[in-house]
């Protein structure tokens, strides 16, 4: 893989999802094949087993881009900060 | 409108008093305030520790402002919301609208609720007497009723 | 319920701590605060003057303390009403209803106030600085709000 | 008119209606006649010009019987308190 055909990304976990990645922030070079918040989940599960736990129930685990709520089918684009976590509960 | 995180409790009068003390436009003032409750649905809670994403609380909450203020005449808005261990009988979160008229302000301050409850990036963990922990779950209602904005 | 008719202010953080200070059920706090603006549409306002019909007052207070309890689970409602002569940026009166959730309190807050707006014996009379007084009349937009919990 | 055709009731008057009948609360012996709201301002309206002011425009004039809001129609009964008052401008 050449350099030119990754970018570097970081990510951010909160709450249960930091608890089970066992992490709260890492930085990755993502290939551009990874173009979507699903196809970056799916990507993160062949890391290791703790994504595998932490995205058991992919429909729980909610993202932001750039800190703004988006979809599992939203496009990375040139996203530079990624953060997962459960449905907040603030308030 | 300012928005504040910090661990340290708030005080609702030195608050209030900051938004409005001296000024002869206000007509109404709501507050609302969460609290740490002593059980949830039964299960004891000892401390609720409360998790957020501070770049993302900024500004998520500058958009739910900036949506407040589109919708209804409020003169100032203000958000405290608490972070890290409390303990049961607590502060969690005060929420205050100041505006002309009563139904601006009480609107605004129901608003603003439901979208942090719905959208900004704070989670809560419950602790138990024993030391087990629980993260909260979100409620669905929460949802409908932030729903109701749209 | 508390209603209390009074001349002078009231302390919003000592009445809160009155009502929830110690307790472990408490979830949500709301509060209303109406005040006097110092104007009226554009029409400058020095004073307002508040008269009320006492043992009416009491009467009609416990009807509507009654019907929120019966629509609402508040844990507990505290009303204070100013009556008397104050002066622009004085506080009126204030409302707090205190419950598990949210909702229950924010419904019980503005149902009180609506009905308080237009049930409750209480009559302004504002006095411009030049001393002319003119009594408030009631808006039709109250009576609309009051009718939204029918 | 003999006093068992009569009895007493006692009315009160608040913000401008007080202000235009002249006193804020009088005894009167009410002809058992006068049976309903209406009724008992059309009687009053006898009484003096005063009455004749605050009851100008009598669609704008509230009333309570013994302190619970009622509408112009409602009869008296064996009502003992009857307040008269503008639209509530509380809260």
């Amino acid at each position: 893989m050449s350099t030119d055909a990754t970018r570097r990304v970081r990510l951010l976990y909160f709450a249960w999802v930091r608890e089970k990645v066992g992490v709260s922030t890492e930085e990755v070079d993502l290939p551009q094949t990874v173009a979507s918040v699903e196809a970056l989940v799916e990507w993160l599960k062949q890391r290791g087993p703790q994504y595998g736990e932490a995205f058991a129930r992919p429909q729980v685990v909610r993202a932001a881009l750039d800190r703004v709520h988006v979809k599992p089918t939203a496009a990375l684009g040139s996203v530079r900060e990624v953060a997962f976590f459960p449905p907040v509960t603030g308030g | 409108m300012v928005v504040r995180v910090q661990h340290e409790d708030f005080d609702i009068a030195a608050e209030t008093d900051r938004l409005v003390g001296g000024r002869h436009d206000v007509g109404a003032i709501v507050t609302f305030t969460g609290k740490v409750r002593g059980d949830d649905g039964g299960r004891p809670i000892a401390t609720l520790t409360l998790e957020h994403y501070p770049e993302m609380t900024e500004a998520e909450m500058v958009r739910i402002e900036a949506e407040a203020r589109s919708r209804w005449p409020v003169q100032e808005v203000l958000v405290v919301h608490r972070v890290g261990e409390l303990r049961a009988g607590e502060n969690i979160v005060l929420v205050i609208t100041v505006a002309p008229h009563r139904q601006a302000a009480f609107d605004a301050a129901g608003f603003l609720m439901d979208y942090l409850k719905t959208r900004a990036p704070f989670w809560k963990k419950e602790t138990a007497p024993d030391g087990k922990g629980t993260w909260v779950e979100a409620h669905a209602g929460d949802d409908t009723a932030a729903e109701r904005w749209r």
